[in-house]
């Protein structure tokens, strides 16, 4: 692997579970002593009393600082290099946001405390609901949501409020077929059929048959633009048209909103309701899976039915929250939503600014036509059409020597990467969805295309290298046939 | 823009190498007429110490560091240093959800240890992690109660946590999902009579909280035999984690719905929490949510994988067991830190200081108020019936900086001017003074006198 | 390596220099906006001002941070594992210490802030004073010195001035032929001459020698106790009989307290003076190399002299400076020591308590004796007196094989482990020595006595393997002697 | 204890294995009539939270977050929030000093770059990182300079920071290095007619500061020069190294003694800081404290490593160039992050915000007193007499939570009611316009008035 310029091999520690560490008399804790009387908790609880804490562990702060920053070592991260991951927007997370989530009043803050001490959280709040406003172009917005599916079902359920309130919540969602897993399940959550709508050649939805398969029972469109091809829907008007032509509605998927930001906006070109991902668009951490945060906006008439409550400016000038609404499709989530999220979120809208927002989105789809450009040959491109903020190759070329696009990411791990999206969008066979973000240098977009590269060349001159892929990592490919046939999800003591 | 690594050089190279005049010619493909031809109006481009001064005003307006006797539902415990220490580690922060197994070992055993820890700690054989917060989770255990019986109607107690069962409507409302609503005896717990009676075999499963939001602990072995008796499943959700401490977990349960907050995450205004769904290993199949499993790799090393993905949106579309995607993951190893830094001893000394704390609370603010509900079993939280409105009374309080308890009105108009009170290891007894002699007051103030507490709590 | 248990090897990011990475117009600072009049620099600074900042880097901040977030996994650290240097006292730093420092009135405290403002520090500087008084069972102590070393000087100069006050500074100082470098470094620094004492065949100072070296022209005896051979010197009474005999003082450096603490104090054995290393005894971080504090307590006769300013309780009952003392030394650094470190050793004292603090010292003993007797047989023990904190064996058994101390230490990293200190105490020849503190838990001293069973047969069946040693690491051993022959101190742009 | 790892019976185990009886059996050893029989007289064992809030009192009760216009040795700038992300992960917090250079590359490369940047600004060849301080460090390169020129007389500038002063004369006082020291002229800088006339050919060195304890800025060529001229070194103090982003390096030093807390350095209430020497190539033998240099591994792999250590205490012993051993490492990883932060531009544009508060500060303090050394060029200090005693002005000020200037009396009776004021681009014009106006009352207060200031400064 002499051609590897970006990783190379060092020492790394072991460790066990932590259960395997644990031994009667350890502990990590220690609690101030008691102000109050000792209490007989046998008389307190009685029957509802429990016995014993069974195979929790007992250990050392040392062990534990030790035992997570081992985990830790094994992971990768924005922090260590390019996440190329298409759809998941990995971009660089910035640490000013993490310090003020962390500021007492905030982080400490009681959802139900007293509206009179709660207006430094309110203004967050509503700070950020107008600074997404703007950035969309809609109109009105919940922050409740706590996810971009959770935002997803918290739109469709607005969508049908509304038709339901027409008289018809009529019966179907149209999703185009290259369209991210959760667009279908989010339409079944909210009893609605879904219709595939198959895309063109060009990667975009086919129009003649969009006009065909829209009739009164479709609810809405569930549309991704740019679309998980990383193609803008250049027909979006015409899009917008015919659903409303037949008193359908337009969803915007904006995990992809990364693309637009400061150079067009949903709002403008006839979206009704739409999400996002603070966490991709907007910089909070992924965290190893979450937490996310994904507000819904949507235009006025969509406003009655939000969750409750709504952020409210009331007659002192003061902020509050509104319960007092009827039509609300009602709550999504406990409380007013993934707050840490929304702080980091307005941290990182105050930090760019309206130009620095603009240069993100322009840095963001340069790098992916970068890339594009750069692979162009290299890998088959099933879709010539222009690239927005992410690339979608195939691995057709590659399959010929019998290497899939998943061997081909396991050995981008050999050369220092996280890989990229495999196997989505589902239009793709053997599709391999690029996202850089503007996060990445030019010094790691070359380093990136150089791998990808010379990859292909292994492919052609000993594709078991990449097929055994990958080599450098602790533990080589793991068996996850066997781990869903006899699946062992949690440690048992040996007996 | 500092977070931006290039140099004008940087991009007119790569501008360059596309062939493209300018960086608009990459925009080309939006039609013209939609495109924004002017900057966006928001907040100009601030500096890192803007942004500190703006936030930390925020934090000033926001009750910063007051005592606090407020729990219903979010609760305030001490976090031990180190659960930040370890999670402002990069390399959890930054990392994407574990699907690449060779390069997030890190998370994928941190999770294994959380699900066994779960299963542990509520008595049930599989946990996921993780699901949005408590309320999503008990909406979500409802509809897997659904898929697993074949059942529609859902029965749930008036004493779960209202917002939870707002939520529950929410994600119930298109999914031919009937609601029954069953009520609370006088001590707090479910009416075993009218749950009995509405039981019916429509019914897909009972839902029940415990400790529930009156802060009464549920008989859940009983509960438990109810359902099975009527062939539905038992949901108990639990939205104070800390009391697995100490009361006995629904071990008879078929569903636990958990909120982890309690286990060391910031009360953050209410959120990011994290919710759980444990359950029997039967069910495995049925569960929404990322599972991680254990295998071995080509060299017989062991690790970690998520697993049972076939029950996902990514794979199963419209036919996964939920929608859900981006979770919890990082709050849920503030949960894992947190349970691993107390561990056996610990989580249990530290419920007994709940208990102490609370009984302390409930004798004495009792003196002022009458203590509903006080037949069943309690944990850190108690109902107190004033003269006064409570919100009246949280009014006083705060005059002394100190923010008084959950007024009840609101969910519970019946129950008058009632509200709810919680206590935690982290309230001292000189705030809990403070609180029964502005009752005192309070009392006097007040119209009539309550009758006193029937018995006493030592 | 298959034996190896404690680590394995795992895909490591490469990082080249920062400026390799700089670019013209990349920047990851902004100011906020100027809220005073702008002013020409040219009029203000006329001659004085500079033309530009040579080659300082120009880069973002997701670069820096991913620059440093690199190169930190290239490090071993207490965090990863065992860190069994002798005489350095690798032990846990807890983090609430690190916390509870950053507090914002005690990180932004000026140094001259008036001292009524100033009492929260001044209480901390005076709790903690009064608790290594205790420990130490001194009777007067300055907080001043930044390290050890910087505490070794203060110490001697305490003692030249009162020597001094008497009539006679005098000539030498007598250092055992164990002591640390620092030592006699010392004390060349406050104008004494060195004067070499050796230690009798139980590693201990030969009493009698002392006896015969011992003159008028003496000032002190530096002695380490437990010297660096880990033995308590049994016959410390006579020792400091022999000094206070002739008009000589006894001063012990401090850095191996960790062994004494609770169990023993040195004001109760004759120490005159004395050193404490709270970066190593009290658990504040070594951070790479320091920042330390080296706190000098000493019996009342030798009060006088200390380090301006000293902490009075005054009249109306709160703290201050007292800098009005015609007997002292003068100051060894601006204001008064590393007070970061002075916060992270109190608040690891308070968290231990007086059975904490006694347990550590029984448990740092006890693994030392415990890594001793693993290891006897093994390795060569040059000296069989009772271990306290630490031990010292001898690579005499596997030098046979050409295999010496420095190979051995090399090969301890394949095995995840940092090396233990080479070639010290310099009375050892090949000295290997061993000090695994309180924080190692009894799993992994056995894993780290098997990893030097398994390189002690390494030296028998492939001695190779140990003298090319590591083969683990991203780097392989380093060419020391062509860095030294002709020094790269700094980068310079390629011409 | 909770920070130990160990269990009750991994402790009886081990013993067993040692064939010890208790554990006292190993401290045998120590003689019986000096054991301790009783625990430490110490506070008792406190728990986490317990010592948050011990330390967040005393922080409360320290001046926490007043706007101050102290500098004098000590200065408050704004620090970036990678800079503590950085240090705090424990593969840089928690390591020792890198010795063992295969496991220590990342804190070996940073110091590579540290002592590059430090070479950038000051103009030096070659820097070490750290000594212990700017104190220290100027006391140390003053020896260094003995040695160097073999002489034994220092002379040194009455402007240089008065403690720096005591700090030089504690480490000469037995090193037979007779010290003299010349005053300063109306333009605040060093009068080089009485530097000239105490010049010998026994000079190993002058050392003066710049910019200067009353904040004017030396003329280092011409100090050079004389210095060179006699045959003497010249020593430049630095203590605020943010100076360095807008005034002219003392690229015609000998050594540069440097003090980097203004890299992102808290304050700490004086420590920890960072000191550093810097100087000429062939000077760096002669060095103090630690090198690192590059190199490469035996596959021709680039490396640092450790260098030049013949020049220390470990293998010198008494001969070393000093006894430095621990050193400020963590403390020269944060001045070296915030270098890298603010960069070639970001520290010029930082420094010249310094200028221009300080202009207006001087400008609108100076109306109300008389501001002194106006002639020499300053950086972000100036020297204001007033006509009232200044420790009153300061009281005064802070009623109004105002922390004033550092009073001179102290080390400079001869200037009277003076005192050193400094601003920093943390200093807001409405902090400074609140002084101007306590300022004026003083003014109308103080008995005489004192001459306007000479020349207006823009
Ligand atoms: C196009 C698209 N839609 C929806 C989602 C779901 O968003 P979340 O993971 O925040 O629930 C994703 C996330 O990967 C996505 O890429
Ligand atoms: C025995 C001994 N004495 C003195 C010192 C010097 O202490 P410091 O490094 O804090 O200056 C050390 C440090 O290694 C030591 O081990």
């Amino acid at each position: 692997m002499s051609q590897v310029k970006k990783a190379t091999r060092h020492v790394n520690q072991n460790e066990g579970l932590i259960f395997e560490k644990s031994s009667p008399g350890k502990a990590a804790w220690k609690l101030p002593p008691l102000d109050v009387p000792e209490v007989d908790t046998a008389e307190l609880l009685g029957e509802a009393e429990r016995a014993g804490l069974g195979h929790m562990p007992e250990v050392s702060e040392i062990e534990i600082i030790r035992h997570f920053t081992r985990l830790s070592t094994w992971n990768y991260a924005i922090d260590l290099g390019m996440y190329p991951l298409g759809s998941c927007t990995m971009k660089y997370n910035p640490r000013v946001n993490e310090a003020v989530s962390r500021f007492e009043g905030l982080a400490n803050g009681h959802p139900y405390q007293p509206e009179r001490i709660s207006q430094g959280a309110l203004r967050i709040l509503k700070t950020l609901t107008d600074c997404l406003l703007e950035i969309t172009g809609m109109q009105s917005i919940t922050l409740q949501p706590a996810a971009g599916a959770h935002g997803e079902l918290t739109g469709i359920l607005l969508v049908r409020a509304y038709l339901q309130k027409q008289g018809n919540p009529r019966k179907k969602i149209l999703i185009p077929d290259s369209a991210h897993g959760t667009n279908p399940a989010t339409a079944a959550m909210a009893g609605y059929a879904v219709e595939n709508l198959k895309s063109n050649s060009a990667g975009m939805v086919d129009v003649p048959s969009l006009a065909a398969q829209m009739n009164e029972d479709v609810a809405a469109l569930m549309l991704t633009n740019p679309n998980t091809l990383g193609v803008f829907e250049q027909e979006i008007h015409k899009i917008a048209d015919i659903l409303h032509g037949k008193g359908g509605l337009l969803y915007m998927d904006g995990a992809n909103m990364n693309a637009l930001v400061g150079k067009v906006r949903p709002g403008d070109f006839g979206v009704d309701v739409m999400h996002l991902n603070l966490h991709k668009t907007f910089s909070t951490p992924h965290g190893g899976g979450g937490p996310g945060s994904g507000p819904v906006a949507c235009k006025n008439f969509l406003e009655p039915f939000l969750p409750v409550p709504v952020i409210v400016t009331k007659a002192d000038g003061t902020l509050g929250f509104d319960y007092n609404r009827k039509d609300s499709i009602g709550r999504v989530r406990a409380f007013y939503g993934n707050f840490g999220m929304h702080i980091r979120a307005l941290a990182y809208i105050m930090a760019n600014g309206p130009d620095g927002l603009r240069q993100t989105t322009e840095d963001a789809v340069l790098n992916a036509n970068y890339v594009r450009k750069g692979l162009e040959g290299v890998y088959d491109l099933p879709y010539k059409t222009p690239t927005m903020h992410e690339v979608v190759f195939s691995d057709r070329l590659q399959a010929k020597k019998g290497v899939r696009t998943g061997d081909l990411a396991k050995r981008l791990i050999d050369y220092g990467f996280h890989p990229y999206t495999v196997s989505f969008p589902l239009i793709v066979s053997g599709a391999m969805m690029i996202e850089p973000t503007e996060s990445e240098s030019k010094e790691e977009l070359d380093l990136f295309v150089d791998a990808m590269k010379s990859i292909a060349e292994e492919c052609e001159k000993a594709p078991d290298v990449v097929l055994e892929a990958p080599h450098s990592t602790r533990v080589s490919r793991l068996d996850e046939v066997a781990a869903a046939r006899k699946p062992v999800l949690r440690w048992k003591p040996q007996v | 823009m500092r977070y931006l690594p290039k140099s004008p050089a940087d991009r007119e190279a790569m501008l360059r190498t596309l062939g493209a005049r300018s960086i608009d010619d990459l925009f080309a493909p939006i039609p013209a007429e939609y495109r924004l031809n002017r900057e966006l109006r928001l907040p100009r481009q601030m500096s890192e110490p803007e942004i500190l001064e703006w936030f930390q005003r925020c934090s000033r307006e926001n009750g910063k560091g007051l005592p606090s006797f407020l729990g219903a539902g979010a609760y305030h415990h001490y976090r031990p240093v180190v659960i930040d220490t370890i999670i402002s580690r990069g390399e959890f922060l930054t990392a994407y959800t574990p699907y690449q197994a060779e390069i997030s070992q890190g998370t994928l055993q941190s999770i294994f240890e959380f699900q066994t820890m779960i299963c542990e700690l509520t008595g049930m054989e599989v946990a996921n992690a993780s699901m949005y917060d408590g309320s999503t989770a008990t909406a979500e255990a409802a509809m897997m109660a659904m898929r697993v019986s074949g059942r529609r109607r859902v029965v749930i107690a008036r004493s779960v946590h209202p917002e939870y069962r707002e939520v529950l409507a929410t994600y119930g409302q298109h999914q031919d999902m009937p609601l029954t609503t069953v009520g609370f005896g006088d001590d707090g717990r479910v009416k075993a009579a009218e749950l009995e009676k509405t039981l019916g075999d429509d019914c897909a499963c009972i839902v029940v909280q415990s400790p529930n939001f009156l802060g009464t602990i549920e008989d859940i072995p009983a509960l438990a035999d109810l359902a099975r008796s009527k062939g539905a499943l038992l949901v108990v959700a639990i939205s104070e984690a800390v009391s697995l401490g100490i009361v006995k977990p629904p071990a008879e349960a078929d569903i636990v719905a958990m909120e982890a907050q309690s286990f060391g995450v910031p009360l953050g205004f209410g959120g990011p929490y994290a919710g759980v769904i444990a359950t029997r290993e039967k069910y495995v199949r049925q569960m929404p949510g990322r599972l991680v499993g254990e295998t071995r790799d080509k060299h017989g090393k062991r690790g970690y994988v998520l697993t049972l993905a076939t029950r996902e949106q990514h794979i199963r579309r419209e036919k996964a067991t939920s929608n859900i995607c981006t979770n919890q993951a990082l709050i849920a190893l503030m949960a894992n830190v947190f349970m691993t830094v107390y561990g056996r001893e610990g989580l249990k000394e530290l419920a007994v200081q709940n208990l102490a704390k609370t009984a302390y609370a409930r004798q004495h603010f009792g003196r002022h108020g009458r203590v509903l509900f006080a037949g069943g079993p309690r944990f850190n939280e108690f109902v107190l019936q004033t003269a006064e409105d409570p919100y009246v009374i949280n009014s006083r309080l705060l005059e002394e900086n100190i923010v008084g308890g959950f007024p009840l009105k609101k969910f519970y108009p019946e129950l008058g001017n009632a509200a709810l009170w919680c206590c935690t290891e982290t309230s001292t007894r000189a705030s809990m003074d403070a609180v029964a002699a502005a009752l005192a007051r309070a009392q006097t103030a007040g119209n009539r006198r309550p009758e006193p507490e029937p018995e006493v709590v030592r």
